[in-house]
C-alpha cells in the first residue's frame, strides 16, 4: 500500500479544519484559539513537507523552517496579548471578548 | 550565491536595511535614555523613515536581488514611497497624542519602522515566502501597536481580536501558499506565473489561489475578511488607528496586485471571479455598515473597507489600465485617510479625546478650518468631483467599464451613492448643527498634516496629478 | 400714421403706468383721453383716405420678432379694409370710453391705473386687429385677455371681482387652448404663420381641392412644400392619431381657431366668463365686453375667412354655435335681473348672430354687425353705466323703476341703443341684423335653417329683454330707496357727450354704410380683405328673399316689444305669475342653464381633487415612498442588519471568514473553474 | 485678446473673489458689509467679463469658440473650454443672475455671511465651467461638483426641514449622475476620446446608443428635473433660502436640459429618436400632473417649484421634438424660466424677508400696501403663464409649435398646461396680492425697498424685452441648433437608409 | 519496508489527528496544551516519514519544547476556570460544521482528485539533491545562508518583532523596587565613600 502524496494531504485537511473549528466553535478560552491556530500552521507544515517530498524540492522544507519560526514568534506575541488582556479584563472567556461591536 | 551579487542585492534593499537599522538603534537609544526618549525616538524615526524614501528614490537602483525573492521595480517603488508616507506621517501626528494622552512608549515608533519594513517588504516581494515574512513582520508589530495601550480593555481586546483574527488568515494564506507550491513547484511569481501559462489551473491550484486571495483580502479588509476592522479600529489607540488606515492597506493591496497580476495573470479569469465578488461585498458592505455608525474611528473602519472595494475594482480587470487605477487609488485614499485621522486626532477637549460623531456638531463655527478640511476629506471619500477622490474613483472604474464588468461598475457607483451619505453626515453635523463645545487648537504637526493633505485633495492633485498619473502609469506597465 | 394709431394707446399706457404717481390722475386722464381721440380720429382719416387709395394691403414692419428655422414672425401691421373697420370701431369706442370714464370714475382714488389699462387694452386690442401673422394676433388676443383680466379685477378688494377676473383669464385660456393648436396646426400645413403665405397657400389648395388639375408650382414655395403639392388625398397632417388629408386638416385647424374665437367671444361652453365679467367698472364692459374684445373671435374667423372658406365642415360647426349661443343667451337675458348682466347676455347673444353669419358664409354682414353692435352695445354699456351712476352703484333692476324723469338724457340714449339693438326699422341694428337673418335663411350648409330659424326666435327674445329692461328701469314706480332716489342725478356732460355720440353711431351706422359692408359695394369695399369663395353666393342670394322672411325679424321685434309692454307695463304681476308657474323654467334660466355648476362639478372640482390627491398620494405615498423615502428607509432596515452582523464575538467574525473561504472555493470549483 | 483665455477667466473669477473673501474676517458688520461688495463686485464683474465673451462671440459660426484646451491630467481628461451658440446664453444667464443673487441675499443672510458667499461664488465658478466644459469629465467634474455649495446653501441657511430637503437634493441628483459617470466612460472606450466636439462626429453602434442615452437621461431627467423624479424639487425650493432658490431654478434646473441637448440628441441620435415618445409622455405628464398639483399648494414657493416642473415639461419636450423650433424654443424656454422663475423666488423671498412664512393663507390684499411690489409680481405671474410679449410666450409657443410637427397628441396635452398654468398662477395671485388687506399681521409691510427695486427691475425689463424681442437668444443659437438639427436628421437618416440597405 | 511505512504512517496520522481534535474539544486547557505536545509528535513523526529529519527535531525542539511549554505556563498563570456553561453556545453548531465539513471534503479533493502532474518535479525551483550526496540538515543550511539569507534575516527581524512586542506588552516595571547598579557601584570613590570625621575623644558622635 503506497502512501501517496493525498494521504498527507488528507491529514493536513483534517488538521486545519479542526484548528477552523477551534477558533469558531470554540466557546471556551482564546488560549485554545491560539492552539487552533498552531494546529492549522502545522497542518501548512505537513502539506509543505509533504510537496517538498513529492516534488524532489527543496524549497518546500525551507519554507515550513520559516512558518514554524515565524509560528514560534506569533504565538511569543498572541500569549503576550492575551496576558494583558487578561490583566485588564480578569477573563480570557471567549464571550467576554466583545466590548466593541456594531 | 557571490558575494558582488549580495552587494547588488543589498543595495537594492537599501531602505529596508536603513529602516531595520534604525529601528534597532533607536531602540537601544530608547532603551538607554528611557522613558523620556520618546520624543527623541519619534523625530528620529520620522527622519529614519525620510532618509529611507529619500534613499529609495534617489539613489536604490531598480533591479532584481536576493535571486528573485526581493524585486524593486517601478511598481514597487511607487507603492513603497507611499507607504513610506502612510508611516512617517502616522508617526508624526502621534506627537501631539503621546503627549496628552501620557502615551510616551519609545516602541511605538520603533515598532512602526519595523513595521514598515515589514510593508516594504511586502510590496517587493517576488515569491510566496517574502510575502508571508514580510506580511508577519508587518502584521506581528501591528499586533503588538494594537494592544499597546496595555491598561485599556478596548485597546487589548483590538490586539486580541486582531491577532486571532490575523493567525487564522495568515493560517489560510500559507495553506493556499502551499496548494501553490505544490501544484506548481515553484514559489516565485514570475515561475508560477510561467508554470500556469504553460500547464493551465488545476484544481489545486484555484483552492490555493483562493485560500491566498482570502488571506491576502483579510489585510486589506475586504469583505467577509474585513470583520476585525471596525473593532480593530475603534480599540486602537487613535495614532495606531490613523496608522493602520493608510501603510498597511497601501502594502497588502500592491502584494495583491502583485500577486494576481505577475503571479497568476494566466488564470486571471479565475481570480478575477474572486475578486469581483469581494469588491461588491465590500463595496455595498462597508457602505451600508458605515451608515449606522457614530464612532468616528468605525466610520472610517467601514469607509475603508468599502474604498477597498473601490480599489478592487482596478484590480479586476487586470488590465494595465487597471492596476494604473488602483496605484492611483491607493494614492488618493492615503492622502484621503491621513487628513482624516489628522482631525479625529484634533479631536480633543480640555478632558480628553472624542471620537463621537456628534463630537464635530458645528465644527464650522467653533473651528471652520478644520471643517472646511475634514468636510473636503468626506467628499473626496464619497468621491465627489472636483476633488480628487473623484478622479480615483473614476480610473478605477474606468478599466472595469473597459473590460466590460458592468454589473462591478454599477453596483460600485450605486453603492458609492449610500456612501455619500454617511460622508454626507459628518458633513451635516459640522455645519448644520448646532456648535457643541470647542476642541482644543490643533498641535502644530496635526495642522501640517492636514494642510498638506487637504491641500493636495483639493486644489493641488490638479497640478501634481499629471506627473503622480505619469508615475502611476508607468509603475501600472511593468506587469504588462 | 397706422404705427402711430397703433403705438399711440401704448405710449399711453406707458406714460400711466409709469409716471401716474407723479403726474397725478387728471393729467393722467386728459393726456391719454387726448391720445385715444387723436388715435380715433386718425382712424378715422385712414378709414375714409383708404377708399381713395389703391385699396391695396398696405404692410408696415416693425421689428423681428420670432425666427427659427422656417418659422419667421414679425411684428408688423397689416391694413386693409378689414383691419380699417376694426380700427375705427375700437379707437372710435375706446376713446369714448376715455372720455366717459373721465366722468364716471372721478371718485375712484386709482383713476391713473384704470387708464394705464384702457390704454393697454386698446393697444393690445389694435396689435389684434392689425397683425399681419397669426402670432401677433395672438399676441393681442392673450393682451386683450389680460387688460380684461386686470380691469375686470379693478376693484380688487372685492373678492367677487378677483374671482370674475381670474375665471375671464381662465375660460378664455381654454380657447387660447385651441387657438394655439390652431396656429401650430396652420404651420404644418402652411409651414408659415404669415397671412399672405397663408392666404396664398389657402388659395392653391381651394385650387387643388376645386380638381382643377391646377399645378402646385403655381403656389408659393412654403405653401407649395406643405399645402397644395399634397395631392389632395395626401396625408398632410397628423392629429391626435389620425391621418389627415388636405380638407380634413383645414376642419381640424378651422376648428381649433373658432375654438379660440368661442373663447374670446363667448359663445356658448366657453361663455360664462361674460355675465361674471360685468363685475368691472362699467366703462370696462363697454368697452371691452361689448364693442371690441369679445368681437375679436368674430373678426379672427373674418380674417381667416380663406381658410374658412375651404371647409364647410367648420362653417357648418361655426353656424351651429352661433345660433344656440343667439338663442341660449337671449333666454337667459328674460330673467336676468342685473342691469348689466342683461346687456352682458345680449352681448352674447348678438355675437352668436355675428358667427350665425360667418357659418353660413356672409362675412360681410358678420362685420357690419359688429361694425354696428359696438356702438349701440357700448351705447347701452355707458348708458347702463350712467344709470348705475344715477343710483349710487346700485345694478339690481328691481331696485330701480321710474328714472325716467330723473334721468331724462340717459333714457332717450338708453331707448335708442333699445331700438338699434332690436332692430327697429332703419337704426343701424335693423340692417345689420336683418342681414344676418337674410343670409342665414339662404345659407347652403345644413345648420343654416336652424341658424335662421334660432336668430329670429332670438330676435324677438331680444326685443323682450331689451324692452324688459327699459321698462324695469326706467318705467313704472321707483323701487329704490328714498335716499338714494334723493341723490340722483344726470350725469355729467363727459359723460353724456360719448353717449351722444354712440348714439348718433347707433341710429346712422347702418344707413351709411349698409352699401358698403354688405351691399353692391362690397366688392369695392372690402378689397378681398375677406375671401368669398368662387361657390359662396349667400351675399347675392340675401338681397333676393321675399318680402314676409325680410320682413319677419322686424316682426318679430315688434312681438317681443308688446310682451314686455305687457309684462312690465300693462300687467305688471304677469312677470311673476309667469315665474311662478314655470319654476322650474324660471330657475334653469336665472341659473344661466345651470353652466357654472356644471363646470364646477366637471372641472374644478375635480381638478382640486385630482390635484391633491397627486400632490399627497401621487407624489408624497407614491413616488416619495417608494422612491427617495421608501429607498433611505429600506437602506436603514438594510443597515441595521448589517451592524447586527457585527456582533463582537470573534467566533462569529472567523465564522465569516470560514464562510467566505468555503463560499469562493465552492463557487471556483463547481462554477468558476473550468 | 484673441490668445486670453476668456472663458477661463469668467469661469474662475468668482473662484478669486471667493478667495478673497476667504482673507477677510466675518467677526463685525464692518466686516460683514465689505465681504458683501466684494461678492457683489466680483459677480457683477464677471458678468462685464461674460458680455465681452458675448460680444466676440461670432453667431454666423455653428462650432465652438474661444476653445482652450490643455493637457491635465493623464488618462483622457484634458482641460478643454469653449462655447457654442447653445452654451453661450447660459453662461450668461448665469452671470446675470449671480450678482441678483447676492445682492438678494444682503439683508436677508444674517450668519454666517462669509461662508454663504464663498458657496456662492464657488457655484457660479461649477455653473460656469459645466457650460463650457468641451470635456466630458471636465463637464461632469462641473457638473457634479455643483452640487456640494448647494447642497450647504440648502442645508446651513435653509429652513426648518432644510437637512431633509438638502439630502433628498443631493442624494437624489448624485444618484441620476454616478449612471451617467459610467457611459462617460463607456463612450471613452468606444470612441477614445472625452471630448466633446470630438465625440460630436463619432457615431456610436446604435445598441451603445441605448444604453447610453438612458445613463444619461438618468442624470439629466433628475436635474431636469421629469416626471416622476421631480420630488426633490419642491422640498429643495422650499427650503432653500431665497438666493438658492434662484440658483436652483434659474441654473441648476438647465443643467438637465443642457445635458440632452448637447450630449443625448447629437451624440445618441438613434436612441433619442427611439426614445423620444417616451419622453414626451412623460413630459406630458410632469406638463399636466404638476400644474394640478400645484393648484392645490398652500406654500408659495412650493407652488413656483413645481410650476418649475411642469415648465421644465415645455423644455423637454421641446428638445426631443429635435426640429428646430422645439429646441430652439427649448432653449428659450430655459433661459426665459431662469428670468421668470428666479425673479418669482426673488419676490417670495421680498415678502419672506418681511413676514417670515410662506404659507399662501398668511397673505392677502398685499397690493395695498404694496403696490410696486403687486405689478412687478403681476407681470411675472404673467411671464409664468406664459403670457405673449413676455418672455414665457416665446419658449411656450415654440416649443409646443415645434412638437406639434412631431407629434400632436402630446402638444394637445402640453397644450392644457397652459390654461392649468394660468389656473394655478392666477390662483396664487388673487390669494396673496389681491383682496382686502385683512390680516393685523400685514398693516405695516412695507413696499420694496430700493435694493429689491434694483434686484427686481432689471428682471422685468428683461422679461418684456425677450418677450417682444427674443432676436438677441436666436441669433446667437441659431447657428448651432441648425447645425444640431442637421447632424439630427442626417444621422436618423443614414440610419434608415442603412437598414433600408441591409434588407436589399 | 512500504506496509511498515504505510503502518506508521497511519499510527502517527491518528495519533495527530485525534490530538488535535482533543486539542480542541478538552474542557481542561492543560489537557488542551498536553494533546497539543501529542499532535507535534505525531507530526514530526510524519515529517520524519515524509524524509524532512530536521524540520522533524526542529518540530519537537522548538514546539514541544518551546512553544508548547509556554503556553503551559501561560495556561497555569491565568489560573484558568474550567469549562464555562455553553449558554446558547452551538446555535449555528450544526451549520458551522456543515461548511467545515464541506470545505474538508473540498479540500481533499483539491489534493488528491487533481491531477498530478510528475513534469512539475523536473522544473521545480530548488531540487533536493540526492540523500547520498548530501543530508537533509546539510541540504538546508546550504541554502538558508546564501539563497535565502533574506529570509533568514527577515525572520531575525520578525523574532526581534516578537520579543520588543512582549516585552512592550508584558514588562512593568514595579515601582519602589530597588536595583542593583554596578557603575554607581564601581564608580564610588572614597571620597563619595566615607566621610571621615573627626570624633573627639570622650564624646559621641
Amino acid at each position: 500500500m503506497e502512501i501517496g502524496l493525498g494521504h498527507y494531504l488528507t491529514v493536513a485537511a483534517i488538521l486545519f479544519v479542526t484548528g477552523v473549528f477551534g477558533i469558531f466553535m470554540n466557546r471556551k478560552n482564546i488560549i485554545t484559539i491560539l492552539m487552533s491556530v498552531e494546529l492549522i500552521l502545522l497542518a501548512v507544515n505537513i502539506n509543505m513537507v509533504a510537496f517538498s517530498a513529492f516534488l524532489g524540492d527543496l524549497v518546500g522544507q525551507v519554507f515550513a523552517l520559516f512558518i514554524l519560526t515565524v509560528a514560534a514568534a506569533e504565538a511569543a506575541i498572541g500569549l503576550a496579548i492575551l496576558v494583558v488582556f487578561f490583566r485588564n479584563r480578569g477573563s480570557i472567556a471567549v464571550d467576554d471578548v466583545n466590548t466593541m461591536k456594531g | 550565491m557571490m558575494p558582488d551579487m549580495l552587494t547588488s542585492s543589498l543595495s537594492i534593499a537599501a531602505p529596508e536595511l536603513i529602516l531595520s537599522v534604525g529601528a534597532m538603534i533607536l531602540l537601544m537609544i530608547g532603551v538607554f535614555m528611557g522613558e523620556k526618549s520618546s520624543q527623541t525616538v519619534t523625530g528620529l524615526s520620522v527622519a529614519v523613515i525620510i532618509i529611507a524614501a529619500l534613499w529609495l528614490i534617489l539613489i536604490t537602483p531598480l533591479g532584481t536581488g536576493f535571486g528573485g525573492s526581493f524585486v524593486l521595480d517601478p511598481f514597487a517603488r511607487f507603492m513603497k514611497i507611499l507607504v513610506l508616507v502612510g508611516s512617517a506621517a502616522a508617526v508624526v501626528m502621534s506627537v501631539g497624542f503621546a503627549e496628552s494622552e501620557r502615551f510616551n512608549r519609545f516602541e511605538f515608533p520603533v515598532l512602526v519602522l519595523l513595521s514598515t519594513t515589514g510593508m516594504m517588504m511586502m510590496v517587493s516581494a517576488g515569491d510566496m515566502i517574502a510575502l508571508y515574512l514580510g506580511l508577519e513582520l508587518q502584521s506581528l508589530a501591528i499586533y503588538v501597536l494594537a494592544a499597546i495601550n496595555r491598561d485599556s480593555v478596548r485597546s487589548t481586546e483590538a490586539g486580541l481580536k486582531y491577532f486571532v483574527l490575523g493567525a487564522l488568515s495568515s493560517g489560510m494564506l500559507l495553506y493556499g501558499a502551499s496548494m501553490v507550491y505544490g501544484f506548481t513547484g515553484h514559489i516565485e511569481f514570475t515561475a508560477i506565473a510561467r508554470v500556469a501559462a504553460e500547464s493551465g489551473s488545476s484544481l489545486g491550484l484555484v483552492v490555493g489561489i483562493v485560500f491566498v486571495l482570502a488571506g491576502l483580502a483579510f489585510k486589506i479588509s475586504a469583505v467577509p475578511f474585513h470583520m476585525w476592522t471596525p473593532d480593530v479600529y475603534e480599540g486602537a489607540p487613535t495614532p495606531i488607528t490613523a496608522f493602520l488606515a493608510g501603510a498597511p492597506k497601501v502594502a497588502a493591496m500592491a502584494l495583491l496586485t502583485r500577486f494576481t497580476v505577475q503571479g497568476f495573470e494566466p488564470l486571471s479569469d479565475q481570480w478575477q471571479q474572486v475578486i469581483v465578488f469581494i469588491s461588491i461585498a465590500s463595496m455595498v458592505f462597508g457602505a451600508f455598515a458605515a451608515i449606522g455608525q457614530h464612532n468616528i474611528k468605525r466610520l472610517m473602519a467601514y469607509s475603508s473597507i468599502a474604498h477597498m472595494g473601490y480599489a478592487l475594482v482596478g484590480l479586476a480587470p487586470a488590465s494595465v489600465e487597471g492596476v494604473r487605477g488602483v496605484i492611483l487609488y491607493m494614492t488618493i485614499y492615503l492622502v484621503m485617510t491621513l487628513g482624516t485621522f489628522a482631525v479625529i486626532l484634533a479631536m480633543r477637549r480640555r478632558d480628553g479625546m472624542v471620537e463621537e460623531i456628534d463630537d464635530l456638531a458645528g465644527l464650522s463655527q467653533t473651528n471652520p478650518v478644520m471643517a472646511v478640511f475634514l468636510s473636503v476629506m468626506m467628499l473626496s471619500l464619497a468621491g465627489l468631483p472636483p476633488l480628487a477622490g473623484f478622479i480615483a474613483k473614476y480610473f478605477v472604474f474606468m478599466a472595469a467599464v473597459q473590460a466590460g464588468l458592468w454589473p462591478l461598475a454599477i453596483i460600485g457607483v450605486l453603492a458609492s451613492v449610500v456612501g455619500l451619505y454617511y460622508y454626507l453626515r459628518l458633513v451635516k453635523v459640522m455645519w448644520f448643527d448646532e456648535p457643541a463645545e470647542a476642541f482644543v487648537p490643533m498641535a502644530i504637526e496635526l495642522r501640517a498634516v492636514l494642510w498638506v493633505t487637504g491641500l493636495i485633495v483639493f486644489p493641488l492633485y490638479i497640478f501634481v496629478g499629471g506627473p503622480i498619473f505619469a508615475a502611476a502609469e508607468a509603475a501600472a506597465k511593468t506587469f504588462f | 400714421m397706422y404705427t402711430i394709431i397703433v403705438l399711440l394707446p401704448l405710449a399711453g399706457f406707458l406714460i400711466a403706468g409709469l409716471f401716474g404717481k407723479s403726474i397725478g390722475a387728471k393729467a393722467c386722464e386728459y393726456t391719454l383721453s387726448g391720445f385715444m381721440v387723436v388715435a380715433a380720429i386718425l382712424s378715422w382719416i385712414a378709414f375714409i383716405s383708404f377708399g381713395f387709395g389703391e385699396g391695396e394691403t398696405l404692410r408696415v414692419p416693425l421689428l423681428q420678432w420670432m425666427q427659427s428655422g422656417t418659422l419667421d414672425v414679425a411684428w408688423s401691421l397689416r391694413i386693409d379694409r378689414l383691419t380699417l373697420v376694426m380700427l375705427v370701431v375700437v379707437n372710435t369706442v375706446s376713446s369714448l370710453v376715455h372720455v366717459y370714464s373721465i366722468g364716471y370714475m372721478h371718485h375712484d382714488p386709482h383713476r391713473a391705473r384704470f387708464f394705464a389699462y384702457l390704454s393697454l387694452f386698446t393697444f393690445a386690442m389694435l396689435m389684434l386687429v392689425t397683425s399681419n401673422n397669426l402670432v401677433q394676433m395672438f399676441f393681442g388676443w392673450e393682451g386683450v385677455g389680460l387688460a380684461s383680466y386686470l380691469l375686470i379685477g379693478f376693484w380688487y378688494k372685492k373678492p367677487s371681482a378677483n374671482a370674475a377676473a381670474m375665471k375671464a383669464f381662465v375660460v378664455n385660456r381654454v380657447g387660447d387652448f385651441g387657438f394655439a393648436l390652431g396656429i401650430f396646426g396652420v404651420f404644418a400645413l402652411f409651414g408659415s404663420v404669415n397671412l399672405d403665405t397663408i392666404f396664398a397657400g389657402a388659395a392653391d389648395v381651394a385650387g387643388s381641392l376645386g380638381g382643377a388639375g391646377h399645378d402646385a408650382a403655381a403656389a408659393g414655395a412654403e405653401a407649395a412644400s406643405h399645402g397644395a403639392a399634397a395631392a389632395t388625398g395626401d396625408v398632410v397632417m397628423n392629429f391626435a392619431g389620425y391621418a389627415l388629408t388636405m380638407g380634413s386638416a383645414l376642419t381640424v385647424v378651422c376648428l381649433l381657431l373658432f375654438m379660440g374665437a368661442m373663447g374670446k367671444s363667448a359663445q356658448i361652453g366657453l361663455h360664462t366668463w361674460l355675465p361674471d365679467a360685468m363685475e368691472g367698472p362699467t366703462p370696462v364692459s363697454a368697452l371691452i365686453h361689448a364693442a371690441t374684445m369679445v368681437t375679436a373671435g368674430v373678426f379672427m374667423l373674418a380674417r381667416m375667412s380663406p381658410l374658412f372658406e375651404l371647409s364647410s365642415t367648420a362653417l357648418t360647426f361655426v353656424t351651429f354655435i352661433g345660433a344656440t349661443t343667439a338663442f341660449f343667451a337671449a333666454t337667459i337675458g328674460l330673467v336676468q335681473n342685473d342691469i348689466k348682466r342683461v346687456i352682458a347676455y345680449s352681448t352674447c347673444s348678438q355675437l352668436g348672430y355675428m358667427f350665425v353669419a360667418l357659418g353660413v358664409g356672409a362675412y360681410g354682414p358678420a362685420i357690419f354687425h359688429l361694425f354696428t353692435h359696438a356702438f349701440f352695445k357700448a351705447l347701452l354699456f355707458l348708458g347702463a353705466g350712467s344709470v348705475i351712476h344715477a343710483v349710487s352703484d346700485e345694478q339690481d333692476m328691481r331696485r330701480m323703476g321710474g328714472l325716467r324723469k330723473h334721468i331724462p338724457k340717459t333714457y332717450w340714449m338708453m331707448v335708442i341703443g333699445t331700438l338699434a339693438l332690436t332692430g327697429f326699422p332703419f337704426t343701424a341694428g335693423y340692417y345689420s341684423k336683418d342681414a344676418i337673418i337674410e343670409a342665414a335663411f339662404v345659407g347652403h350648409n345644413s345648420f343654416a335653417l336652424y341658424g335662421w330659424g334660432m336668430t329670429v326666435i332670438a330676435a324677438a327674445l331680444t326685443s323682450f329683454y331689451s324692452w324688459r329692461l327699459i321698462f324695469l328701469t326706467f318705467h313704472g314706480k321707483p323701487r329704490a330707496s328714498a335716499d338714494v332716489m334723493h341723490h340722483i342725478h344726470e350725469s355729467p356732460w363727459v359723460m353724456l357727450v360719448p353717449l351722444f355720440v354712440l348714439a348718433a353711431g347707433a341710429l346712422f351706422a347702418g344707413i351709411l354704410f349698409e352699401g358698403a359692408f354688405i351691399g353692391e359695394g362690397y366688392g369695392e369695399f372690402w378689397h378681398a380683405a375677406l375671401f368669398t369663395g368662387s361657390d359662396n353666393h349667400v351675399l347675392h342670394d340675401m338681397h333676393e328673399i321675399s318680402f314676409w322672411i325680410a320682413f319677419l325679424p322686424t316682426l318679430c321685434m315688434v312681438v317681443g316689444f308688446v310682451t314686455a309692454y305687457f309684462f312690465y307695463i300693462a300687467r305688471p304681476s304677469l312677470a311673476k305669475q309667469t315665474a311662478d308657474r314655470n319654476r322650474g323654467l324660471y330657475q334653469f334660466l336665472l341659473n344661466k342653464w345651470y353652466f357654472d355648476e356644471l363646470y364646477d362639478f366637471l372641472f374644478v372640482q375635480p381638478a382640486q381633487r385630482v390635484g391633491r390627491f397627486l400632490w399627497r398620494t401621487g407624489d408624497g405615498k407614491v413616488i416619495d415612498g417608494f422612491g427617495p423615502d421608501g429607498v433611505s428607509a429600506r437602506v436603514m432596515d438594510v443597515t441595521g442588519r448589517v451592524v447586527k452582523l457585527q456582533s463582537g464575538y470573534l467566533y462569529h467574525y472567523a465564522f465569516a471568514m470560514l464562510i467566505g473561504v468555503a463560499a469562493l472555493v465552492t463557487w471556483m470549483m463547481l462554477g468558476g473553474a473550468s | 485678446m484673441t490668445d486670453w483665455p476668456i472663458l477661463s477667466t469668467v469661469t474662475f473669477l468668482p473662484l478669486v473673489g471667493a478667495l478673497l473673501i476667504l482673507f477677510i474676517k466675518d467677526d463685525n458688520e464692518l466686516a460683514r458689509r465689505n465681504v458683501r461688495n466684494v461678492a457683489l463686485l466680483t459677480t457683477v464683474f464677471t458678468f462685464i467679463v461674460s458680455l465681452w465673451v458675448w460680444i466676440n462671440f461670432d453667431a454666423s459660426d455653428p462650432g465652438f469658440q474661444m476653445v482652450e484646451r490643455s493637457e491635465w491630467i493623464g488618462g483622457s481628461i484634458t482641460y478643454h473650454m469653449g462655447v457654442d451658440g447653445i452654451s453661450m446664453l447660459f453662461v450668461i444667464l448665469t452671470t446675470f443672475l449671480m450678482p441678483l443673487c447676492i445682492l438678494a441675499s444682503f439683508e436677508s443672510v444674517k450668519v454666517r455671511v462669509k461662508d454663504y458667499m464663498i458657496a456662492f461664488l464657488v457655484l457660479e465658478t461649477l455653473v460656469i465651467g459645466v457650460f463650457c466644459a468641451l470635456d466630458l469629465v471636465l463637464f461632469y467634474i462641473f457638473f457634479e461638483g455643483g452640487l456640494i455649495p448647494m447642497f450647504l446653501i440648502i442645508g446651513v441657511w435653509g429652513g426648518k426641514r432644510r437637512i431633509y430637503a438638502s439630502y433628498k437634493f443631493f442624494l437624489y441628483t448624485f444618484l441620476g449622475s454616478v449612471l451617467m459617470l459610467i457611459a462617460i466612460m463607456a463612450m471613452y472606450w468606444n470612441a477614445g476620446t472625452t471630448s466633446i466636439p470630438d465625440l460630436l462626429q463619432h457615431k456610436f453602434p446604435a445598441e451603445m446608443q441605448t444604453w447610453l442615452w438612458l445613463a444619461f437621461f438618468a442624470s439629466f431627467a433628475v436635474k431636469m428635473p421629469m416626471w416622476p423624479v421631480h420630488t426633490w424639487l419642491p422640498d429643495a425650493h422650499v427650503e432653500a433660502p431665497t438666493a438658492g432658490s434662484v440658483i436652483l431654478a434659474g441654473i441648476l434646473l438647465k443643467l438637465g436640459g443642457y445635458g440632452f441637448l448637447r450630449f443625448s440628441l447629437p451624440m445618441f441620435p438613434l436612441a433619442s429618436a427611439d426614445f423620444a415618445p417616451f419622453v414626451f409622455t412623460l413630459s406630458v405628464v410632469a406638463i399636466i400632473y404638476t400644474s394640478l398639483v400645484a393648484l392645490m399648494q398652500e406654500d408659495i414657493k412650493k407652488l413656483i417649484a413645481y410650476s418649475s416642473v411642469a415648465h421644465m415639461g415645455f423644455v423637454t419636450m421641446g428638445i426631443f421634438a429635435a426640429n428646430e423650433q422645439g429646441v430652439q424654443g427649448a432653449i428659450f424656454q430655459m433661459l426665459s424660466h431662469g428670468l421668470v422663475s428666479g425673479a418669482l423666488f426673488l419676490c417670495v423671498g421680498v415678502v419672506y424677508d418681511r413676514m417670515h412664512t410662506r404659507e399662501i393663507s398668511a397673505y392677502g390684499g398685499l397690493v395695498n400696501r404694496m403696490p410696486h411690489y403687486a405689478v412687478v409680481m403681476l407681470i411675472f405671474t404673467m411671464a409664468n403663464v406664459g403670457l405673449p410679449g413676455t418672455s414665457g410666450f416665446v419658449g411656450e409657443f415654440l416649443t409646443l409649435l415645434g412638437v406639434f410637427q412631431v407629434n400632436s397628441w402630446v402638444a394637445i396635452f402640453a397644450t392644457t398646461g397652459v390654461i392649468l398654468s394660468a389656473g394655478y398662477a392666477l390662483w396664487l395671485y388673487r390669494r396673496v396680492i389681491f383682496g382686502a388687506l385683512e390680516k393685523e399681521s400685514l398693516r405695516s409691510i412695507l413696499d420694496l425697498s430700493g435694493r429689491e427695486k434694483l434686484l427686481l427691475y432689471p428682471l422685468v425689463a428683461l422679461v418684456i424685452f425677450f418677450g417682444v424681442y427674443p432676436m438677441p437668444v436666436f441669433d446667437v443659437t441659431a447657428a448651432s441648433v441648425e447645425s444640431l438639427v442637421n447632424s439630427y436628421t442626417a444621422a436618423l437618416d443614414a440610419a434608415a437608409s442603412g437598414s433600408v440597405a441591409a434588407l436589399h | 519496508m512500504l506496509g511498515l511505512q504505510a503502518f506508521f504512517f497511519y499510527i502517527f496520522a491518528f495519533i495527530a489527528v485525534g490530538g488535535a481534535l482533543m486539542v480542541v474539544f478538552a474542557r481542561n486547557p492543560v489537557h488542551s496544551v498536553l494533546f497539543l505536545i501529542l499532535t507535534f509528535v505525531a507530526a514530526a513523526g510524519l515529517f520524519l516519514l515524509a524524509g524532512a529529519e530536521f524540520l522533524a527535531l526542529i518540530l519537537i525542539v522548538v514546539y514541544v519544547g518551546a512553544v508548547a511549554i509556554l503556553f503551559l505556563f501561560v495556561v497555569m498563570m491565568l489560573d484558568l476556570d474550567l469549562a464555562q456553561a455553553k449558554k446558547g453556545a452551538l446555535k449555528y453548531a450544526p451549520f458551522g460544521l456543515i461548511i467545515g465539513l464541506v470545505l474538508l471534503a473540498e479540500l481533499v479533493v483539491a489534493g488528491t482528485g487533481s491531477v498530478y502532474q510528475p513534469e512539475l518535479a523536473k522544473s521545480t525551483a530548488l531540487p533536493m539533491p540526492p540523500l547520498y550526496e548530501m543530508s537533509n540538515i546539510r541540504a538546508l543550511g546550504s541554502v538558508l545562508y546564501t539563497r535565502y539569507i533574506l529570509f533568514f534575516q527577515l525572520a531575525g527581524l520578525i523574532l526581534f518583532v516578537a520579543m520588543v512586542g512582549a516585552i512592550v506588552l508584558t514588562l512593568r516595571h514595579k515601582q519602589g523596587l530597588k536595583r542593583q547598579s554596578i557603575p554607581a557601584q564601581v564608580g564610588r570613590t572614597p571620597a563619595t565613600a566615607i566621610e571621615i570625621r573627626k570624633v573627639e575623644s570622650g564624646r559621641g558622635i
